[in-house]
Parts: structure tokens; C-alpha cells; sequence
């Protein structure tokens, strides 16, 4: 039978941000499809993450999916000890033969939402506000500034990170003041990446009157009406087809990087957004989005030379 | 003084232990409301803890963190100090350990690097801890708060050094690069097997023999050297601590130095130990949790191994019930928090019944005996 | 540039909100005998409990009145542990702490299955800025306008309470026999004892209105400020509020002063983000330190010395031991 | 006596314990109403656990009390408050950061609001003050006032309470003969207005001059009642001790030589600002004792502080077997025992000791250093038992266990300990403050004895104490201190209470100016 595990990153599977992306979209989702239980293990400390996949992996769990670039060397350690159990870790590059690594193009989903937060602008400014100081969130933000700009040369950017420690991704009243403090400073949309922080700056945007744009998850529900758009990365999709890959005895090592060409990054259109997206608008956006995924645009990954020069 | 007096191990052994006990009886309640039978929870803790051989060595590998960091508080209760600065100083002292690491153990092996180690490693913990007792004995800053406000600087300082200075180029986890494998600690399992026994892999490492070194340390520093003498002199009776010609600010800045290098030796364990590099916020807590270590093992070395092996427990018991219940890893917080709670802040609640209830029945054995 | 003063000033009122409860309940506390490192705790959990009662009642007012029982409960915890058991109020301080981190969590998980988060509020479960009369009208007038409308009116009922809350501490403190009492317990209970009055009494008066005061804090936090519940998040505030009260040499007004020095350091520390000095850019941590490293040197040097109420950390008892 | 009415108080079966103290055993009293009766005893006999009981503050264990007649059940000292009890503790009871008006106010406030008890108790006080003499500054912050003063604070705050009936713990400890005097002639006066008055006092002149009947405690137990007109001291003291006592020491004619401390032009300014010593001149020779005499909180404690090296002189200098300490040079305790002076401390409990300690622990105090005790990076814990054990048997120190904790010594034995400890080391320079504070007449003579041989024995000896009795018995000659000033010096043969007294209020007699102008006189 089948026995699908992940181990959630230190953040906790409720952490607003990827790990619960994992969660609802791939855990929960997988358990209804397939009617089958994911194991579910959450390390309390960075010793734990070793010791989570090492008793998954002695149990006999196959794949497991490790979220978080924070578990390469633990995966890298413990999947040396078990060749024959299948790891999976998003996020991050680890080269073993018994290791799917599965990486996301997050600038390139970044720089749609720049680019329609950009031509949505009435005050040419838009901001960023970003979670913990990580290249991870530079890379974000370098993508949609990239957009912005490629929409509009002389468009002013502003960006704020929250804070230097994990506490930033949960501190949404710091998230409402940055947004405020954004606003006041002239614009008119913002951008968070920022896990729980982001819904301050969603509240602030919406007691404002002005734009905001969810991150991760579908969040354009958080604040009907003023959610411009979402960046969605499909985090949990991805992890569920690699448990899916595992069941069906398709499941590959190797790296597979997922952008705008796999619909794992994506911005988001329904019906709590669909009134603030003019048909000209929509149809620019999946333009650039057809330019990238043909090559036309190159967006640039910050992470790639740690700069953002584009 | 025609009363008989309780003896010893009544108030240092039993009366701890009934604590625990409470507390854990409290937890109970909480894991009955949370729809977990709390006896199949205390067998999972058990087993994962104590059960098979790798769970042993998680327990021990936090008990040696425990012990840095209890003995670090304990030393400076001893000057009369309340240290809560341990975090931060372990978050510094891993600086140095792993700077010594990241550079020295490029091309010598673990044991040269690990003596390095420990003198960097000490020696930043102890600077850290050095400002605080500096202001405390000659500016009369309270040292509560300055530690405290230490603490939220020294992550702050990480975090950017991290982010800005010895994050590799190439990753992205705010932490420095690998050490080189020679520099590692050798893991118990490791070690042992070069004698020919044979252990189940864990992150149990040498750095616990070394804070087994330290309780010896501490005890023979504070119990049988004349500064400890002067350190519990200032910690007991500052006036006449001055009176014996003591230097009240010289005994301070000591008491802390001290601390704040066994709180530095705490990245030994960890970082040289187990992780193998400098990673945001490596020290979880585990200097706040000394505070409880030290307080319930009376700041005395052996109640400190003794606390820290509690709490060895309840970290290693707790993950295990994390993983096989995929309940909320919190609730060993809270157990924690209770144990705390019974054991530290209403240690006086049941003493007197017990005292009672001991002579009674030792009044009793008595008069049958005559 | 007035605009952005106006801002910054505006923010720190929100910032300083919190602190102020906290540190003005930590004053009752303290100045009756009991030091209270458990601010951050009972933040944290009347936090939680309005927010939780808020998003189920749908009234932010049930909300407010839950968030300050739990702190009030908590106090009573600390009193129990502290006055009636001569426990160590540091210990119990750090206890109430660890539980509340735990406990928040372990519930709130059980109670919504969001991670400990309580759903987000909305509506009448939150309380809503308060405008003042008159605050539109005079937008468009310079200088007052701004002031008036930005500045004095629209914010949240809480923030308008915690800043009406310091002159009926500092009265009650200084200028009733309450406050007399109080202040002599935590100087010398025995005097207070021996003059009739119960030690007892006045420590758990005083360790309910830290209760009362530190609660609403929390629900401003978690009802006010933000529109739920998230784990954590008061992410130090009460050991912020404990340095202010210190800073404020435990009396009211200044240690609504200190609030609102923490409170425009931070607000200036937003705003401060990316600014470089010639080449040099300062490095975000730098700024978030300064609030800490300006109170170590504050407390270090040009404050002089902070002389806490005498008997403070003292268990008080009769017999001697 | 025999009408019912007739008692104030009437105690029965009064029995108290603190863990393993039996504080009061068995106790049972009568005192009549309108009289001054006096409770005598050694230290730790437990009087003050038994007012401390009338008074509401602890319960007893058992037995039974009645005021006026009627049972009497505090719970609380509320209630005693309410029946008219009032108390003047042994250490004071007072808020020391509050003004006078703010502690006379507190607990016995007329209203929630806080000016109007204030201004109400001002008015009351201001009476009381002008029918009793007992002048104080209200607005005055307590802490700031002199302990006579603070004294009269603690007594208008039972009278602005009304109380009928007054208790007074050793309230002559800090008072100078003349201000005791004083405060005897307000308890006439309350007598005659019907008050009771119970006062603890270890000066038996001042039992017998004052008291009507008076009640002596030993071990916790009542061991006798008397009506003062039929004792005398000795019989009194023998009550108090159980045996006959020597009240007063053989002292032989003092040999002086070299001069071993010279102090010169001393000046000290306290932390807060405060010329606490100033200009003080005067030299202690080999072979004599020199007695400071005076108030207590008049520049003695800083003057064997500054002696001790525990504070650092402001100017002048001190010259201590050839050593000169100054502000320039200053020194520190450890130095000062190194050039020959050994220094008993004014309080053992706040300098002497370590309560926590071990007794050898506490043995080694400021000797901790010497090689003697240690041994390599570690202390010699078998040299300093051995030692200690030593030394505890030969200064009788009881029990003579080196292992017990301090605190479980009594007064006495510690006090025998301190002494042993600074007097083992051979000192040339001798500094004695208050040596038998707290300890009850048998320790006395001992300690008496053994100071007087030290001085036989060529040493220096500067003996601190706020006893006149205790000085003029001992020192060789008597210098006065006032207001951190030298009044005066007097040969302790030409020395009386009387003079002594006037001294200690800053008044030379004319007989002993002796020409030249006492230094440090001020007004
Ligand atoms: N609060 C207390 N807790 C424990 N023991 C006490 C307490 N008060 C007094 N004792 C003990 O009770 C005994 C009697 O003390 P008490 O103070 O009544 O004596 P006293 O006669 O007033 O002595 P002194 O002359 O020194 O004032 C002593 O052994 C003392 O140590
Ligand atoms: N804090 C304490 N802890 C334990 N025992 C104490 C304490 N204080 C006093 N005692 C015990 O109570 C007894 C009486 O103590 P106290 O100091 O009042 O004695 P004392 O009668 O004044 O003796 P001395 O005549 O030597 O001055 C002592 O023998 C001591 O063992
Ligand atoms: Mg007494
Ligand atoms: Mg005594």
C-alpha cells in the first residue's frame, strides 16, 4: 500500500504560507482523492527534522516530502541512509539519486502581479512588503519590482521586509503599519509576501481603500474587493503529485522546476477579484504570461546571482 | 527543638517529585479534553524517551543542552543574579564556536578544533554576558532587563550577520555553510563503535561528556574555590560580602562571565554537535528553558543533570507524541510550563502537609518501636 | 514632511497602545510587592481569549470582557503562587509565560483547526475606528485639520481607553487611600500589616487590576489592532512594557512616556528601512535594535538610577524562614 | 484589684510556636488598668512575640485573652487597632519613602479620598504634638529623620488611633538618657490620663524608674511577676538569667603605649551628599580602649566603616599601624586586615555573617584568602574545619559544630563566633562595634572579659556602642560623637550618664573644656 508522509518545516503546518499551502492543497486534498492518509510530522526543533524523516523513512513511508529549503542537509544526511525511500523536498536543490528536489519559479509569477499591480496604479507607486529578510522573499520581490517596471519604467517601487526573524511571517499589526506607512508614502497597491503578516497589510489595504496582492495561496477571499490578485504558488499541488508519482510507481529523482510553464506558479482570478480586472487588463497579463513562458521575457531570479539587476 | 526535623530527601527528592506529578496529573486534564488518553500519552513519552537506544540519545542530546544552560542560570543564582540572558549568550557563543569552526576546522580535526571551541565558544558567550554585568555592578542597570534587552540584540545581531556575512552566496536558509566533516564532533554511536559497541545512531555527541566536565566544574568553582566562596558570600549577604573586603563588582562581572561562557558552551552541542552550522535561531528557547532547569535542580550541578534529564524527557517524550498522535506540539509546552508552574513557583504549596504527613507517620514507627 | 510626523505620531499611538496597558498594569503589580515578567504572558493569552470569544460571538465587546477575565484569572494564578504560596514571582512569571505560549496554541487549535490562529474578525467582532465629531469637516483645514483628524480622532475605542487610563492610575495611585496602601505594600508590608491592614488583600487588589488592565491590552492586540488571533503574537511587548515601567521609574505618566518612545522608535524604524548613510546602507536589524540598545543605554546611564518599590520580589511572611 | 473592671489586659494560657521555637509557653498576665507595666527578659526570651500577639500581628496558638473584661480574639491588628491596642515595634513600622503625615494616616484613613485624611490628620497631629510634646516635622520623609524621631512617629501613630492601650518595645534603644527621660515623662502623662502602658526595656534603672509592676521572661516561659517598689536590679537580673550575674567587669588600670590609630581631619560625604564624618581627630593607643559614645546615626557606623576600609575617606587621613589610609591612597577591608586590625561589626546580621553559612564557612569570612585555607586553586575545607573546630571550643562557642548553619546559632553564640574569628588573628588594632547588641547578660560578661584582655594584652582597642553602660564599664576613655563631629573626650573616671548624656546633645560641660574648643562643634 501506499504510505505518502511529509514533514512540515519548523513554521508549523499552520503557518499561512507554504507549509499550509502543503497542507489544504496537498494533504488534505490527496487524503479525499485517494483515501489515503498522509503521514503528518511537524519537528519542534532543527534536531527533530532529522530524526522526523529518519522514523518515517524506518517505518517504511515512501515518498516523503520534506517542505523547505531548511531540511537539505537533513534530507541529504537521512536519504543516504535509506537508498530505497523516496524523498521529495521543495524549495531547495539536493543531489541524490533517492531525491526529487522540486523548486519553484516564484519571480516569474512575482513579476505578473508587478506588472498588473503597475498598469493598476492611479499613483505610479507600488510597494512590496516583505516577511522575514530572506533571499527567498528577495526573490519575490525582485520579480514583481521587475514587473512593475517592465509595465511602467517610471513607476516608483517601495519595499519594506517585516522583520530579520521568523516571528516576521506571524506579526500582522507590523504588516498593517508597514502598508500604512507605504501608503502615506504614495501607493496605491501592495504587494505582500509575508506568510501571517500579509493579512495586516490585506486589513490596512482594505481600511485604506487601496489594493493589495495575497501570496502562496489563493488569498483574494481574505478581502473581497480589494484583493487585486494572488501569486499563487502551487505548492501543494506539486507535493501532491509527487505522492500521486509515488502511488502510481512514477516517481523520479532529479530536480524539477516548476514555473509559469507547469501552472505551478500562477496569478489568481476568480470571482472575489473578477470586477477589479478590466478585460484589457487580463488579457496584458496573460500575454506577458504567454511572453514568458516562450522565452520573450526573461525575468530574472534573484537568487540566481543574490542581486536584483534586471 | 523537641520536634523531629524532616529529613533531607524528603523536601530535595520527594517533594519535587509530587510536584512533577501534579503537574503532569493537571496535563492529564488537558490531554483528556484534547481527546488523547493521557496514559497512552505517558507510554508513547516513556517509550520514545527512554524506550529503544536512538530515543535515549535524543533525550540525552537535549539533557546536554539543559545542562549548559541550567548550570549558566544556576551560577549566577549563586551571585544572586537572575540571569535570563541565557538565550542570547548562547546565540553568541555559537557565533564563536561556529567561527572557530567555519575557519579553523577548514583544515584541523575535530580535536583540536573542539578545545578552540570551547575557549571562543566560552569566551564570546561570556562577553555577551559581560555588558549586562558590567552595567548591573557599576551603572546598577537592572540586570533583568538588560539581559533580556541583550537577548532581542543578540538576534537581531545574528540575524544580520547571517543574512549579510556567512550566508553562502548560493542558498537561501538564513545559515552559514557546512562545517567541514573533520570538524564535526564525533557522535556517541561513533565513538563508541571505535570500542567495538555498537549504538543506534542519534545526535548524542561527545560535547556530553564535556558538560558532564562542566557540573564537576561548577560544583568544585562554587562549593571548594574561594571565588565561589565570594560569589555565594555576594549572593547571600551583599553587606557582609563588602565587609569581608569581597569587590562586589569584580564578583559580578565574574558570576557572569562564568554564566554567560557555560551558556556559550551550549553551540558546542548543538552546532559542533549536530547541526554542523550557524543556523537562525539554533538556541529554541533552550536558555529561557534553563532558567526552570536551574530552578528546580536548586542550582545545584547534580539537580541540574537531574532537571535537565526531566526536560530531556519531556522534549524527546513530546516529539514522539508529535509524531505518533500528530497532536499539537505545543502541549509539551504547556507541560512544561505546568512543571514550572508546581515545581518552581508553588514549591511551598504542598510542603508543610507533606512535612506533616512524614512526621506522622515517622512519629508513628516510633512509638511502635518503643 | 508635517504629514509624515503626523503619520509616524500616529503610528506610535497604535504601537504604544498595548505597551501602555501592559506597563501600567505591571506598575500595580509591581508597586504592591510583586515583580511581573508574566505581562508577556497574560497578554498573550487575553489575546487569545478575545479574539477567540470575539470571532464566536460575534461581539467584540463579549470578546473584551472574555480577554480581560482569562488575564484577570492568570493574575489570579500568579497571586495564588505568589502571595498565598510565598512562591518566586520571577518563576511564576516565567511559568505563566511558557503556559500561555502553550496554552494558546494547544486550544486554539482544537477550537478552529487553523494552526492556533482564531478565524479573522470582522464586522461588529471588531472594534472600529472611532471618529471623532467634527474630524471630517475640519480635514481640509491645515495643520489643525490634520492633527485633529489624523492624529486625535479615528482610532480604536481601546487606544482612546489606555490613554485615558494613565491619569485615573496616576490619581488613584497618588491621590486615594487605595494608592496609599498600595504603594506602602510594596514598600514595607510589614508597616502595612502591623497598621491593620491585610498585605494579602492589597497584593491580589493589586495583581486584579493588572489583570483588568493587562487584558485589555491583549484584546487590543488581537480585537483592535489586528482582526485575530495569530500564535506568538505579542512577540515581547510585555517585556517591552516591564522596561518602559522601569525606564518610567514606576510612575504613570513616565512610563507613558517611555511606551511612546518605544512606541516612535518603531514607527520611525518602519520608516527608516533602506535609508543609507552615504555608501552605507543600515542594515534593517540595526534599526529594530535600537529600541534595545537605546533602554540598555538609557538604563545605563542618563536616567540615573531606577529605584524600585523596596519590598519588591519579597515574598512577604510573618515567620521568618 | 478586685473589682472586675480593674485589668486592661488579662492574658491566660498563652502558648506560641515558630517551626521548631517555642517562642511563649504558657503564659498568663495581668496587668491593671492605668499603670506602666514593664516585661523584662534576655533576648529572644520572646517578649516581643507576646505583644506582638496582644497586638493582634501573630496568633497565638492557644490560650486566651481579655481587654477590659471583655474576650478578646484578633484577627488581625485591625481588630486590636479597633479595642484600643497600640504598638511601637522594635524595628519600626514605617514606610520610609512616606512623609510623617502619609505613615500616621496609613490604614486609619477617613475616606477613599486621600488630601482630605491628610489634611484632617493634620490638624489632629498638630494637637497631640502640643498635649504631649511630641513634636515632628509632618511633611518630613520618614526615612530622612533621625530614629529618635522617627521613634515619635511610631508613637503618634498609635495615639492618633486612639489607642488606650499602649505597648512599647524597647523604645529606649535609640535615645539619648535625656531624650528616654523625655519620653518617660509623656508615659506619666498618658498614665495619668488613664492609658496602659506595657513596655519591654533590658535596661533594668529604667524598669525601676519608670514601671509600676514589672514581668520577667526567660526561655518563653513567665518566671515571675513583681511590683517594681519591692526589687532591686539584682534581684531582677537573677530573675531574668536564673543565677546570679555580675553586673559590672573588673577592670584593671589601662598601660597605653605607641599610638596604633590615628585619625586625622576625617571627612566622609555619602553617596547621596551627605557629611555623614566631619573633621574628625582623635588616637586610639597600644594597651587602651577607647569608647565612641553617642546616638545612634551619629557618624558611628561610618567611622568604623572608614576604619574597616569599607568606605573610602572623602579627606583627612587615618593612620592604622603605620599604614596611611587617605583619599588619595585609599584602602579596602581586605588590605585593612592585612595591617594588623581585626574589626567586629557594628550588626551581625547584616555584616558579620552569613546567615546561610556553614558556621566554618562563615569562620573564614575576609580571611578566605589566606594561604592558610587554601590550597592550590582550591580552599583547604579540612585546614578550615580544624581550625574553626578549634577555635569554636575554645570561645565556647555552642553548639560547637562547624557544620551548622549560622542562623541556628543563637544571638550570643554567633556574636561569640564573630569574635572569635577576628579576634583569632592576632590583630594590633582592635575595632568593636556594638558587642553585645542582641546578646543576653551571661555572653555579656564573657565578651566584656575577653575585650578587656585584648587591651591587656597591648592591643588597641575602639570599642563602638550605644550602651553608656557597656562604655563606661569598659573604655579607658570616652569620646562623644554628634552629628558625625567629636563633642568631646572625658576619662572615663570623670565620666557619668548625666554628662555623657549632655554630651551626646551636643553640650560641653563647662568643667571639661579643658580651654581649648571641642572640635567639630558646629552651632
Ligand atoms: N517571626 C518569627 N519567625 C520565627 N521565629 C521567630 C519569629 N519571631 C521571633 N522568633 C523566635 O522566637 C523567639 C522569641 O523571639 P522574640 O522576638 O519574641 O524575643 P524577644 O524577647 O523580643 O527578644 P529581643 O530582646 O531580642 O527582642 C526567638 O527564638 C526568635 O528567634
Ligand atoms: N532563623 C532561625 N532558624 C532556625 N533556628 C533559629 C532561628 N533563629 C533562632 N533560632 C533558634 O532559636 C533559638 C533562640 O534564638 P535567639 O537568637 O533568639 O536566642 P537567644 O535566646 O537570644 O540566645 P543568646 O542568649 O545566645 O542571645 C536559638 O537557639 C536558635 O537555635
Ligand atoms: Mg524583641
Ligand atoms: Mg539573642
Amino acid at each position: 500500500a501506499a504510505k505518502p508522509a511529509v514533514v512540515y518545516d519548523t513554521a508549523g503546518k499552520f503557518d499561512k504560507s507554504f507549509n499550509e499551502a502543503v497542507f489544504r492543497n496537498g494533504v488534505e486534498v490527496f487524503n479525499k482523492d485517494k483515501g489515503v492518509q498522509v503521514r503528518e510530522f511537524e519537528p519542534q526543533n532543527e534536531a527533530q527534522r532529522e530524526q522526523g524523516l529518519r522514523r518515517l523513512a524506518s517505518r517504511g513511508f515512501t515518498p516523503i516530502v520534506a517542505v523547505g529549503f531548511n531540511f537539505a542537509s537533513a534530507v541529504e544526511k537521512v536519504a543516504a541512509e535509506f537508498p530505497d525511500t523516496q524523498f521529495t523536498i521543495i524549495d531547495m536543490v539536493v543531489d541524490k539519486p533517492n531525491v526529487q528536489s522540486i523548486v519553484f519559479q516564484e519571480h516569474e509569477g512575482s513579476f505578473l502581479v508587478g506588472a498588473l499591480a503597475a498598469k493598476t496604479s492611479k499613483t505610479a507607486t507600488v510597494g512590496f512588503v516583505g516577511g522575514m529578510d530572506i533571499p527567498l522573499i528577495r526573490k519575490f520581490a525582485c520579480g514583481y519590482e521587475q514587473g512593475a517596471k517592465f509595465a511602467n519604467p517610471d513607476i516608483k517601487y517601495i519595499q519594506n521586509m517585516t522583520g530579520s526573524t521568523p516571528s516576521a511571517f506571524a506579526d500582522p499589526a507590523k504588516g498593517s503599519e508597514l502598508a500604512k506607512s507605504q501608503f502615506s508614502q504614495g501607493a496605491d497597491i501592495i504587494y505582500a509576501a509575508a506568510g501571517g503578516t500579509g493579512l495586516g497589510v490585506y486589513q490596512a489595504a482594505k481600511d485604506a481603500g487601496n489594493y493589495a496582492i495575497g501570496v502562496d495561496s489563493n488569498q483574494n477571499f481574505v478581502q473581497p474587493g480589494t484583493m487585486l490578485t494572488s501569486m499563487v504558488k502551487r505548492v501543494g499541488v506539486a507535493a501532491y503529485g509527487t505522492w500521486e508519482e509515488g502511488m502510481n510507481g512514477e516517481w523520479q529523482p532529479g530536480i524539477k522546476v516548476l514555473g509559469l510553464k507547469e501552472n505551478a506558479v500562477d496569478w489568481a482570478l476568480d470571482e472575489h477579484n473578477a470586477s477589479l480586472i478590466s478585460e484589457d487588463m487580463k488579457a496584458y497579463v496573460e500575454g506577458l504570461k504567454a511572453d514568458i513562458i516562450a522565452g520573450k521575457i526573461s525575468v530574472h531570479d534573484y537568487m540566481s546571482d543574490n542581486t536584483c539587476n534586471f | 527543638m523537641s520536634q523531629a526535623r524532616v529529613p533531607a530527601w524528603v523536601t530535595v527528592a520527594l517533594l519535587p517529585a509530587i510536584n512533577v506529578l501534579l503537574a503532569f496529573l493537571v496535563s492529564a486534564l488537558l490531554f483528556i479534553y484534547i481527546d488523547i488518553s493521557p496514559i497512552d500519552a505517558a507510554k508513547v513519552m516513556w517509550q520514545g524517551a527512554f524506550g529503544y537506544a536512538e530515543g535515549i540519545g535524543y533525550t540525552l542530546y537535549y539533557t546536554t543542552g539543559f545542562i549548559f544552560t541550567g548550570l549558566a542560570v544556576a551560577v549566577a543564582f549563586h551571585a544572586g543574579l537572575f540571569n535570563i540572558g541565557g538565550e542570547g549568550q548562547a546565540y553568541i557563543g555559537g557565533l564563536g564556536v561556529g567561527l572557530v569552526c567555519l575557519t579553523l576546522g577548514e583544515f584541523a580535526p575535530w580535536y583540536i578544533v573542539f578545545p578552540v571551541a570551547i575557549v571562543v565558544g566560552g569566551v564570546f558567550g561570556a562577553a555577551w554576558a559581560f555588558i549586562p554585568a558590567y552595567l548591573q555592578a557599576k551603572r546598577g542597570s537592572h540586570i533583568v532587563i538588560t539581559t533580556i534587552m541583550f537577548n532581542f540584540i543578540a538576534a537581531s545581531l545574528m540575524a544580520y550577520l547571517l543574512v549579510e556575512v556567512l550566508k553562502p552566496e548560493n542558498t537561501m536558509a538564513t545559515e552559514s555553510r557546512v562545517f567541514a566533516v573533520g570538524s564535526w564532533l564525533p557522535k556517541m554511536h561513533e565513538f563508541f563503535a571505535l570500542f567495538g559497541y555498537e549504538m543506534s545512531a542519534s545526535p548524542l555527541n561527545l560535547s556530553f561528556f564535556f558538560a558532564l566536565v562542566c557540573c564537576v566544574f561548577v560544583w568544585l568553582f562554587i562549593w571548594h574555590t574561594r571565588w565561589g566562596y565570594e560569589i555565594r558570600s555576594v549572593g547571600s549577604n551583599p553587606s557582609a560580602a563588602t565587609y569581608a573586603g569581597i569587590k562586589y563588582v569584580r564578583i559580578v562581572c565574574l558570576t557572569m562571565l562564568v554564566s554567560g561562557m557555560l551558556a556559550g558552551f551550549f553551540a558546542l552541542n548543538v552546532l559542533q554537535g549536530e547541526l554542523h552550522q550557524i543556523k537562525l535561531n539554533f538556541v529554541e528557547g533552550f536558555g529561557f528553558t534553563g532558567i526552570a532547569v536551574a530552578l528546580m535542580g536548586r542550582n545545584h550541578p547534580i539537580g541540574v543533570l537531574l532537571a535537565s534529564l526531566l526536560f530531556g524527557f519531556l522534549y524527546q517524550g513530546g516529539a514522539e507524541l508529535s509524531f505518533e498522535y500528530g497532536v499539537d506540539r505545543n502541549i509539551v509546552v504547556v507541560l512544561q510550563g505546568l512543571v514550572i508552574l508546581f515545581c518552581g513557583a508553588l514549591e511551598h504549596m504542598l510542603r508543610p502537609s507533606i512535612e506533616n504527613t512524614y512526621l506522622k507517620l515517622f512519629a508513628k514507627t516510633n512509638e511502635e518501636a518503643a | 514632511m508635517f504629514e509624515t510626523l503626523i503619520l509616524m505620531l500616529d503610528a506610535t499611538i497604535r504601537v504604544a497602545t498595548p505597551l501602555i496597558f501592559a506597563s501600567l498594569a505591571g506598575m500595580f503589580c509591581e508597586r504592591s510587592g510583586i515583580v511581573n515578567i508574566a505581562l508577556e504572558g497574560k497578554l498573550l493569552a487575553a489575546a487569545f481569549a478575545g479574539a477567540a470569544v470575539a470571532y464566536v460571538t460575534g461581539s467584540a465587546w463579549l470578546g473584551c470582557i472574555a480577554g480581560v477575565l482569562v488575564a484577570v484569572c492568570m493574575s489570579l494564578l500568579h497571586g495564588f503562587a505568589t502571595i498565598t504560596h510565598r512562591g518566586d514571582q520571577v518563576v511564576s512569571g516565567m511559568a505563566i509565560n511558557i503556559l500561555a505560549v502553550g496554552l494558546t496554541v494547544t486550544l486554539g487549535r482544537h477550537w478552529f483547526k487553523q494552526g492556533g490562529q482564531t478565524p479573522a474578525l470582522s464586522g461588529d467582532a471588531r472594534f472600529a475606528p472611532i471618529h471623532l465629531p467634527g474630524a471630517d469637516a475640519l480635514q481640509d483645514v491645515p495643520v489643525i485639520g490634520l492633527l485633529y483628524s489624523e492624529l486625535i480622532s479615528g482610532h480604536s475605542l481601546l487606544e482612546y481607553v489606555a490613554f485615558a487610563a494613565v491619569p485615573i492610575a496616576w490619581y488613584i495611585l497618588f491621590k486615594t487611600r487605595f494608592g496609599l496602601r498600595l504603594r506602602a505594600v510594596g514598600e514595607s508590608p510589614s508597616a502595612v500589616d502591623t497598621a491593620g491592614i491585610s498585605v494579602a488583600k492589597m497584593r491580589y487588589s493589586a495583581v486584579i487590576i493588572c489583570g483588568i488592565l493587562v487584558g485589555l491590552g491583549g484584546v487590543y492586540l488581537s480585537v483592535g489592532q489586528t482582526a485575530q488571533f495569530i500564535p506568538n503574537m505579542s512577540a515581547g511587548k510585555g517585556y517591552m512594557a516591564l522596561a518602559a515601567l522601569i525606564f518610567g521609574k514606576w510612575k504613570p505618566w513616565t512610563a507613558m512616556g517611555a511606551c511612546l518612545l518605544f512606541g516612535f522608535l518603531d514607527s520611525m524604524a518602519i520608516r527608516l528601512q533602506g535609508v543609507s548613510i552615504g555608501e552605507f546602507q543600515i542594515p534593517v536589524q540595526a534599526i529594530e535594535a535600537v529600541p534595545y540598545v537605546l533602554t540598555v543605554f538609557l538604563l545605563a546611564g542618563f536616567i540615573g538610577k531606577a529605584v524600585a518599590p523596596k519590598a519588591i520580589g519579597v515574598p512577604y511572611s510573618k515567620e521568618r524562614e | 484589684m478586685s473589682q472586675e473592671q480593674a485589668y486592661a489586659i488579662e492574658l491566660s494560657h498563652i502558648d506560641k510556636k515558630f517551626g521548631a521555637v517555642h517562642a511563649n509557653r504558657d503564659i498568663s498576665l495581668q496587668v491593671p488598668k492605668g499603670t506602666i507595666h514593664g516585661i523584662i527578659g534576655e533576648n529572644g526570651a520572646g517578649k516581643s512575640t507576646l505583644m506582638s500577639i496582644i497586638y493582634g500581628f501573630y496568633k497565638a496558638d492557644k490560650g486566651s485573652m481579655m481587654i477590659d473584661g471583655k474576650p478578646f480574639l484578633p484577627s488581625s491588628s485591625q481588630d486590636a487597632i479597633a479595642s484600643g491596642v497600640g504598638m511601637v515595634h522594635q524595628h519600626f513600622m514605617l514606610v520610609e519613602t512616606f512623609t510623617v503625615l502619609e505613615n500616621v494616616v496609613l490604614g486609619a484613613e477617613d475616606g477613599w479620598k486621600l488630601n482630605e485624611s491628610l489634611a484632617s490628620a493634620k490638624l489632629k497631629l498638630e494637637e497631640l504634638a502640643t498635649s504631649y510634646g511630641l513634636e515632628v516635622p509632618v511633611d518630613a520623609i520618614v526615612g530622612e529623620l533621625p530614629v529618635g524621631l522617627q521613634q515619635r512617629v511610631e508613637i503618634l501613630k498609635a495615639l492618633y488611633r486612639g489607642a488606650k492601650i499602649l505597648i512599647l518595645d524597647e523604645p529606649t534603644g535609640v535615645l539619648t538618657p535625656q531624650e528616654a527621660d523625655h519620653l518617660f515623662k509623656i508615659l506619666d502623662k498618658l498614665r495619668a490620663q488613664g492609658t496602659t502602658i506595657m513596655i519591654i526595656t533590658h535596661k533594668l534603672r529604667e524598669v525601676l524608674a519608670v514601671t509600676d509592676n514589672v514581668s520577667v521572661m526567660r526561655q518563653g516561659a513567665m518566671v515571675g511577676h513583681v511590683a517594681t517598689k519591692d526589687t532591686s536590679q539584682e534581684h531582677l537580673a537573677e530573675m531574668m538569667v536564673g543565677r546570679k550575674v555580675l553586673l559590672k567587669v573588673d577592670r584593671g588600670q589601662a598601660a597605653p603605649k605607641q599610638s596604633l590609630i590615628e585619625v586625622k581631619d576625617l571627612c566622609y560625604v555619602d553617596s547621596s551628599g551627605v557629611e555623614r564624618v566631619k573633621k574628625m581627630s582623635f588616637s586610639v593607643r597600644s594597651g587602651e580602649i577607647v569608647g565612641i559614645a553617642g546616638v545612634s546615626g551619629n557618624g558611628q557606623s561610618e567611622l568604623l566603616s572608614l576604619l574597616g576600609g569599607i568606605i573610602k575617606p572623602t579627606s583627612g587621613e587615618i593612620v592604622l599601624n603605620n599604614n596611611t589610609i587617605s583619599a588619595a591612597n585609599p584602602s579596602d577591608p581586605q588590605l585593612v586586615r592585612a595591617m594588623g586590625v581585626g574589626h567586629i561589626p557594628e550588626d551581625r546580621h547584616k555584616m558579620g555573617l552569613i546567615n546561610k553559612f556553614e558556621a566554618q564557612e562563615a569562620y573564614i569570612m575576609g580571611y578566605h584568602q589566606l594561604p592558610m585555607y587554601n590550597k592550590g586553586l582550591l580552599q583547604d575545607k579540612k585546614a578550615i574545619n580544624q581550625s574553626c573546630q578549634t577555635n569554636m571550643d575554645k570561645w565556647d562557642v555552642r553548639p560547637a559544630d562547624p557544620t551548622l548553619k549560622t542562623a541556628n546559632f543563637s544571638g550570643g553564640n554567633q556574636q561569640k563566633l564573630v569574635i572569635a574569628r577576628e579576634m583569632e588573628q592576632d590583630p594590633d588594632v582592635l575595632l568593636v562595634g556594638q558587642p553585645t547588641r542582641g546578646v543576653d547578660i551571661g555572653a555579656i560578661e564573657y565578651i566584656h572579659q575577653q575585650v578587656i584582655s585584648s587591651r591587656d594584652a597591648g592591643k588597641a582597642v575602639l570599642l563602638v556602642s550605644v550602651e553608656l553602660d557597656e562604655i563606661m564599664n569598659l573604655a579607658d576613655r570616652i569620646i562623644v560623637l554628634f552629628d558625625g563631629a567629636v563633642v568631646g573626650e572625658v576619662n572615663s573616671d570623670d565620666a557619668n550618664e548625666q554628662i555623657l548624656g549632655l554630651m551626646m546633645a551636643n553640650i560641653m560641660p563647662e568643667h571639661l573644656k579643658k580651654g581649648a574648643k571641642p572640635q567639630g562643634e558646629q552651632s
